[in-house]
């Protein structure tokens, strides 16, 4: 039985209106990287993002992921960043 | 360089292009740049009725405060920087952002308001929702890479 | 375009931003850029204590809608130009001229702006005595060519 | 005796200060271009100006002076302009 941990899952924009929730709390596999708890555990659980999904930029804990990319620890913050439009 | 030298506002009430020179005026400043993004009332002959922003909070903050680091890096000369982003709706003319730059000189100040926006709209967690008389978007920056 | 879309102001009243915005804001502009040239506190080691401009009134006039003319030309798709600038005294850290461009899309403001200031310098018949604590001086803008 | 025609001479910033005068009528002979009634007229009435006459720019009729230069004409506004520092 792998140990699970608890991230904080965060949706914007057309993300959010697509998930139909702000933030969910996820128990995940620890030793996950952030496009792997997308895949295997926001995207089953969400499949209206499907069409979204290759726009989408990762965050966590507020800054976008660069490779190479660590795993994800308790409580870190998971965002799912469509295409930005500010200014 | 302090706190007050970097000033950074992300807020739901109108935006004053005063209150943003207030912001960056020095003593030691001869010039202010300042860029002012306003909603366009039309979009390939659609009509634009209003915008809607929404933003990560937390991470905009982040990513803004990041940008004045690497703009008083590649011009160190810059005596203050102010970044104002509207959410919610922003009507037709309003101002949706304000980037102001003060230096002595005025081709800091130019150089560094010009790359900001640019900047602003290539990293800045920040989405626009252009709300037409029939229908709406999501819009997405042509800068955005990451 | 009318010439409300090219607004030239030369006042011995001190100049606001929040105006010139006003001046070219417009419903189909989606960026405004605007450059503030303020009385700075120093120079080369002295204390500033006061600018006094003078202009050639009606030279500086028919020359900055030269400006705007050209601005237009370069800049086609500029909507509206506002150019500032005060005679008189000027203090620390208030603004001598404002020079704001509106346009559909920020490049074009962003640009026009820019070149807005540089030209302003090296053609608008308008003097600039600096004034320190011990004596002063008249200045000179080395883009000044003609 | 050659016809005489009347101009204005304006003066600002340095130049004002130096000649210690706005601005004056002159007259001056019909056929004389800008330089010319700088040099032969403006100058010999005011020699405080010459410190400062390499760095004068002239304008006819709120014009900056190009080649090649037309005669001044009867009602003509000369004026002097030494480095402007607008902006």
């Amino acid at each position: 039985e792998q140990e699970l941990i608890s991230i904080r899952v965060v949706f914007f924009a057309k993300a959010r209106e697509l998930a139909a929730v702000s933030s969910i709390t996820l128990p995940i596999p620890s030793c996950t990287t952030p496009h792997a708890a997308l895949n295997n555990s926001v995207l089953p659980r969400f499949p209206a993002l499907k069409p979204l999904i290759d726009h989408i930029i990762l965050a966590v804990n507020q800054s976008y992921v660069s490779e190479p990319t660590r795993y994800l620890q308790e409580g870190d913050e998971l965002a799912l960043i469509p295409p930005i439009s500010g200014g | 360089m302090a706190d007050e030298d970097n000033v950074i506002v992300l807020t739901e009430e109108p935006l004053s292009v005063d209150s943003a020179m207030a912001a960056v005026s020095r003593d030691c400043a001869g010039g202010v740049s300042l860029f002012v993004g306003t909603t366009r009332d039309n979009f390939e002959g659609k009509t634009v009725v209003r915008l809607e922003y929404e933003a990560y909070h937390s991470m905009a903050i982040k990513e803004m405060r990041s940008l004045c680091d690497t703009a008083r890096s590649k011009w160190p000369q810059i005596t203050a920087i102010a970044i104002m982003h509207r959410l919610g709706v922003v009507p037709v003319r309003e101002a949706s952002v304000i980037i102001a730059v003060s230096s002595p000189h005025r081709i800091d100040a130019i150089e560094a308001c010009h790359s900001l926006i640019d900047e602003l709209k290539a990293r800045v967690p920040i989405w626009k929702k252009e709300v037409y008389q029939q229908g709406s978007q999501w819009k997405a920056n042509k800068e955005f890479k990451v």
